[in-house]
């Protein structure tokens, strides 16, 4: 339904632009890999169900000419940051924007059929039925989705040009968004600290992370590997790994959309989300700021006025 | 190996050699020339090496990087590189001094060809710190003066402070069997040979091609004119030889920077032909 | 957002000290200085030492 | 004729202890979702269902590893010359990698052709090969991206393995294939196996009818020069790569390799660790020139270096062993076996590249 909606949409765009980016089948049923149609020929493998996991917007800023992009709810975050930070042209892109009832984990998914090799996968409504050597599994959507839609706000794009479908209103409470991050809190420090010793012990610096992350535009002259002397050396400790994570994710301040691409795609499965998604509440509580919520707002860490115009500071 | 080497004993192509620097020479304001001697007098006896090869300065504690060994075998009381101050491993080693030391690791690469240079006019087109890699060759061929026929030697450079090895030029300069001619990019006070690009300057000396082989090393974009100039007094491909320079680590051929197809430029090269370099893909 | 931050990742709060002292408050510049180095000390270590051979 | 032998399955805890006296096993280990090798221990939740997430690559090619260390001493009566004395002193333990994957296997011949039997021998890489032990378990199903089949590989093939293993229900039949896989078998819990030959013959056999080899029919045996060379092509499929280093690091045939030096004041290490042709600073020159600037010539180059120019080097054997790990663990779903596919499809020619997206790819912005 909504996928024929959606070819019917690139159709209509495709005069204006070079390059429609949206999604196709991947190497396996279970997974898409994304597309970059350059002739209505390819029409035919344009694909939208819940395995459309990967944010495409990640590609605008280095792309020259107009392009039309497909967008979730969360990645059309990263299009109104990019527009509150100007790095992309606004009139240079076509946003499609596609209400999104959550997307499915590869690795939940996997988790749920024990790893086993897929042989088919189908997307009825909000169900996925995964057949696997040892038979059919229907699993619900809402079982194996990200941790990021279980609290989703913006399942409908905050910006668009076309819509696909008509919008649909988040049904989570809005407090539920950091429940994960008090709850983490609730830990004495050196559980904390054994906690992520451990995760980022796990790390093989592959940076996968930093680059499919869509903020992250200076991957070119990173701070962690261009710098002389050398702010991280290439040894594998504890401590050199987390340098790195702090840096990214302090790099991040009121800047992450919590799209979630950086913990989809560590081949090691370390929850590298976890401190974005803390510096994000402090954010929201210090400066109150939501980010990719409004293009006309201002990121904190992009102005600088002596008093907050929103921070409770208390007068000398 | 030198006694300040504790060692596993098989020769391990990584370790590199102490050396002290006995006299580092300015050349000019960003090029410096450093003589190394290896502590061990052994190991300097018994070190051989062909023009044109080079070798990977160890400054421990900054990194390692590849300069040619630009004083010829058949001089060995100092192994010489010219140093251009450019990155990390450049400017600190512009920061030592003589008698400081270093760690090098050397012979690398293969070499100018100068068996079948014999008997032929030799051409050379050098700019700059373009002008290391072929100082070694022509220091060889004057050692070896009646193998080759007549030697021609166009190069130029920004400024005439920025030409390297002066008394090196001085001396080729009232040879009777060296052609040097000099050449700065634009005006300059008190310089009064030529004026003008090295490319141009090839174009007007118009070096016939018959039994010549041209080797030019320089900065990639006089290289690019150069090659068209010769193609234009038309050098064959085999007969024009250049140095190839890339990033490089291992200096072995193994670590995958500076490969153009399969060939290495830190083993299998830097010196190539401009035929073998037709045929391999862009690195 | 600092001084929260680190005790999330397990870095305790008494590691981070952020304060204002002008250039002519010399005395209080070089209280604040031994404060704080005393106070790290106390702390100890964060890893295990970091020596070059780990 | 090969020795062989048979494992009962109870009896793999102590047949690990027995290995674990004289050297360190790695077996894959389970930790949540991943399974990563891990020195073994008795507590560690071994998994044999399905391929580790990393290969086993690092115990005997480390992401880290001292090549010396070197320390500046000052002469007590003048303070200006100051000596250096090295050390490459280095004693590995003897290793066992166990329940790895023939492909995992194999990986490691291809690093021998570059490392040990070239003109400059590695000496670190060649101690940890000659101390370590390769069991691997022949696989019974391919996962997602397998094509060992179409690199001259199999769900049970033998290169580069000291013991083969194969699942038979009840146990593991052994079979050696090189003295130190004799040795293994000589411990007292292996069995004698005679009688699962054909049992385990059987799941090889059926286990390579699964493996879908993706290539076209009739692929080429070498890549096509012209579709190779087509700016075009590896644009539009290197359109999607983030130019990230998972690919690298989780592959079992890639070498490629950084050497920096660590130190503070006046001691240090100089170390060699695992570095990707994917990541831009990989080949930036200082000048700033870049020889391969964008990430479609860095695709080329990984692509390239392991199905043309290593083929070319060392006479045919191409550089990668379909292991499938680049394919299910790439961010954006690269699938190598496609883009390959395309290069020797005897077919394909390189206008239909260029005409299908001319427009988007001469303003580069691809």
């Amino acid at each position: 339904m909504s996928t024929e909606k959606l070819k019917e949409t690139i159709q209509k765009v495709f005069p204006d632009v070079e390059t429609v980016i949206c999604w196709q089948e991947g190497f396996d049923k279970l997974h898409t890999t994304p597309l970059f149609m350059t002739a209505s020929a390819q029409e035919a493998k344009v694909v939208w169900n819940p395995l459309c996991v990967q944010n495409l917007t990640s590609y605008l800023p280095s792309m020259k000419k107009k392009v039309a992009v497909v967008v979730k709810g969360c990645d059309s975050r990263t299009i109104v940051q990019f527009m509150e930070e100007g790095l992309i042209d606004r009139n240079n892109v076509v946003i499609i924007g596609i209400p999104c009832r959550g997307v499915v984990s590869v690795k939940k998914v996997l988790r749920a059929v024990d790893f086993q090799p897929i042989e088919d996968v189908k997307c009825v409504d909000d169900t996925v039925i995964v057949k696997t050597a040892s038979g059919e599994k229907t699993l619900k959507v809402s079982d194996v989705w990200p941790d990021k839609c279980a609290t989703c706000q913006y399942p409908t794009p905050v910006i668009y040009d076309y819509l696909i479908g008509d919008a649909i209103e988040s049904d989570k409470p809005a407090e539920s968004v950091y429940e994960d991050v008090r709850e983490f809190e609730t830990k004495t420090l050196e559980e904390r600290k054994a906690y992520f010793e451990r995760e980022f012990g796990k790390c093989i610096r592959c940076y996968a992370c930093r680059n499919a992350c869509p903020m992250c535009v200076c991957q070119d002259s990173c701070i962690a590997e261009t710098r002389d002397p050398h702010w991280i050396t290439q040894k594998l400790s504890a401590q050199e790994k987390m340098m790195f994570h702090m840096i990214h994710s302090i790099h991040l301040a009121g800047r992450c959309v919590e799209c979630g691409e950086c913990e989809r795609v560590c081949p090691m499965d370390i929850p590298v989300a976890k401190i974005k998604k803390k510096i994000n509440a402090e954010m929201k509580y210090l400066y109150d700021y939501t980010t990719g919520a409004n293009p006309d707002d201002k990121p904190p860490m992009y102005t600088f006025n002596v008093d907050e115009a929103k921070i409770k500071e208390h007068k000398l | 190996m030198t006694e300040n080497c504790t060692c596993n004993g098989d020769n391990n192509p990584y370790l590199p050699e102490i050396a002290t620097v006995t006299r580092i020479i300015e050349e000019t304001p960003n090029i410096k020339s450093f003589q190394v001697v290896f502590n061990d007098p052994e190991r300097m006896k018994n070190f051989t090496f062909e023009p044109g090869q080079v070798g990977q300065l160890s400054l421990f504690g900054v990194g390692e990087a590849t300069f040619v060994i630009n004083s010829p075998p058949t001089r060995m009381e100092y192994l010489q590189f010219s140093v251009m101050k450019a990155g990390e491993v450049t400017s600190a080693l512009h920061t030592i001094y003589e008698g400081d030391q270093i760690g090098v690791r050397a012979p690398l690469g293969n070499y100018f060809p100068y068996e079948d240079m014999k008997g032929k006019n030799i051409l050379f087109v050098g700019g700059g710190i373009g002008m290391a890699p072929l100082r070694t060759l022509i220091l060889y061929m004057l050692d070896n003066r009646a193998d080759y026929k007549d030697i021609t030697i166009i190069y130029g450079a920004r400024t005439p402070p920025d030409l390297c090895y002066k008394d090196d030029l001085k001396e080729w300069e009232e040879r009777s069997d060296v052609n040097l001619i000099l050449t700065v990019d634009n005006e300059f006070p008190g310089w009064d040979k030529r004026v003008g690009f090295v490319p141009t300057v090839l174009k007007e000396v118009a070096p016939k091609w018959f039994e010549t082989i041209a080797i030019t090393c320089g900065p990639p974009i006089m290289i690019k004119f150069v090659l068209e100039g010769l193609a234009g007094l038309n050098f064959p491909d085999e007969n024009i030889i250049t140095t190839l320079e890339a990033r490089m680590k291992c200096g072995i051929g193994i670590c995958g920077r500076c490969n153009m197809g399969h060939k290495y430029i830190c083993k299998d090269g830097p010196v190539f032909t401009l035929a073998q370099l037709n045929e391999l893909p862009e690195i | 957002m600092l001084k929260n931050m680190l005790p999330f990742v397990g870095i305790d709060g008494k590691r981070f000290h952020y304060t204002w002292v002008s250039a002519s408050e010399g005395q209080k510049w070089q209280q604040v200085v031994t404060g704080f180095t005393k106070q790290v000390h106390d702390l100890g270590p964060l890893h295990e030492k970091k020596e070059i051979a780990d | 004729m090969a020795k062989t032998g048979f494992l009962p399955k109870e009896k793999i805890k102590d047949f690990l202890d027995a290995l674990s006296k004289d050297a360190q096993v790695h077996v894959p280990v389970k930790e949540g979702d991943i399974v990563a090798f891990k020195p073994y221990s008795a507590d560690a939740e071994i998994c044999l269902t399905r391929p580790a997430n990393t290969s086993p690559k690092a115990v005997i090619y480390p992401q880290c590893d001292k090549l010396l260390s070197f320390e500046y001493t000052k002469d007590p009566e003048d303070n200006k010359k100051t000596s250096i004395t090295l050390s490459d002193k280095r004693d590995y333990p003897n290793a066992v990698i166990f329940g790895c994957r023939p492909c995992d296997a194999k990986g490691f011949t291809i690093f021998d052709k570059v490392f040990v039997t070239a003109d400059y021998v590695d000496p670190y890489y060649r101690e940890h090969r000659e101390k370590t032990t390769i069991i691997s378990l022949a696989c019974e199903t391919p996962f997602a991206g397998c094509f060992c089949v179409a690199v001259d590989g199999g769900p049970a093939d033998k290169v580069g393995s000291d013991v083969l293993m194969t699942d038979v229900e009840k146990g593991y039949y052994l079979e050696s294939l090189t003295e130190k896989g004799d040795k293994v078998l000589s411990l007292p819990m292996i069995q004698e196996g005679a009688s699962y030959q054909a049992a385990a013959q059987k799941i090889q056999t059926e286990a390579a009818a699964k493996v879908k080899n993706p290539l076209p029919k009739g692929a080429t045996e070498k890549v096509n020069p012209t579709l190779f060379d087509t700016d075009e092509f590896w644009q539009q499929v290197a359109a999607k790569c983030i130019s990230c280093g998972a690919c690298t690091y989780l592959c079992p045939t890639c070498y490629c390799f950084n050497i920096t030096d660590e130190a503070a004041r006046d001691k240090g290490e100089r170390i060699r660790t695992w570095d990707a042709c994917m990541f831009q600073h990989f080949t930036l020159e200082t000048s700033g020139h870049n020889p391969r600037p964008v990430k479609s010539r860095r695709l080329r180059q990984r692509v390239g270096h392991k199905f043309a120019y290593y083929p070319e080097k060392y006479d045919g054997v191409i550089a990668c062993c379909g292991c499938g790990r680049c394919i299910r663990h790439c961010p954006v779903s690269v699938d190598i076996s496609e883009i390959v596919g395309y290069l020797k499809d005897p077919g394909q020619d390189p206008k239909t590249w260029i005409e299908r997206n001319t427009k988007a790819a001469k303003d580069g912005s691809l």
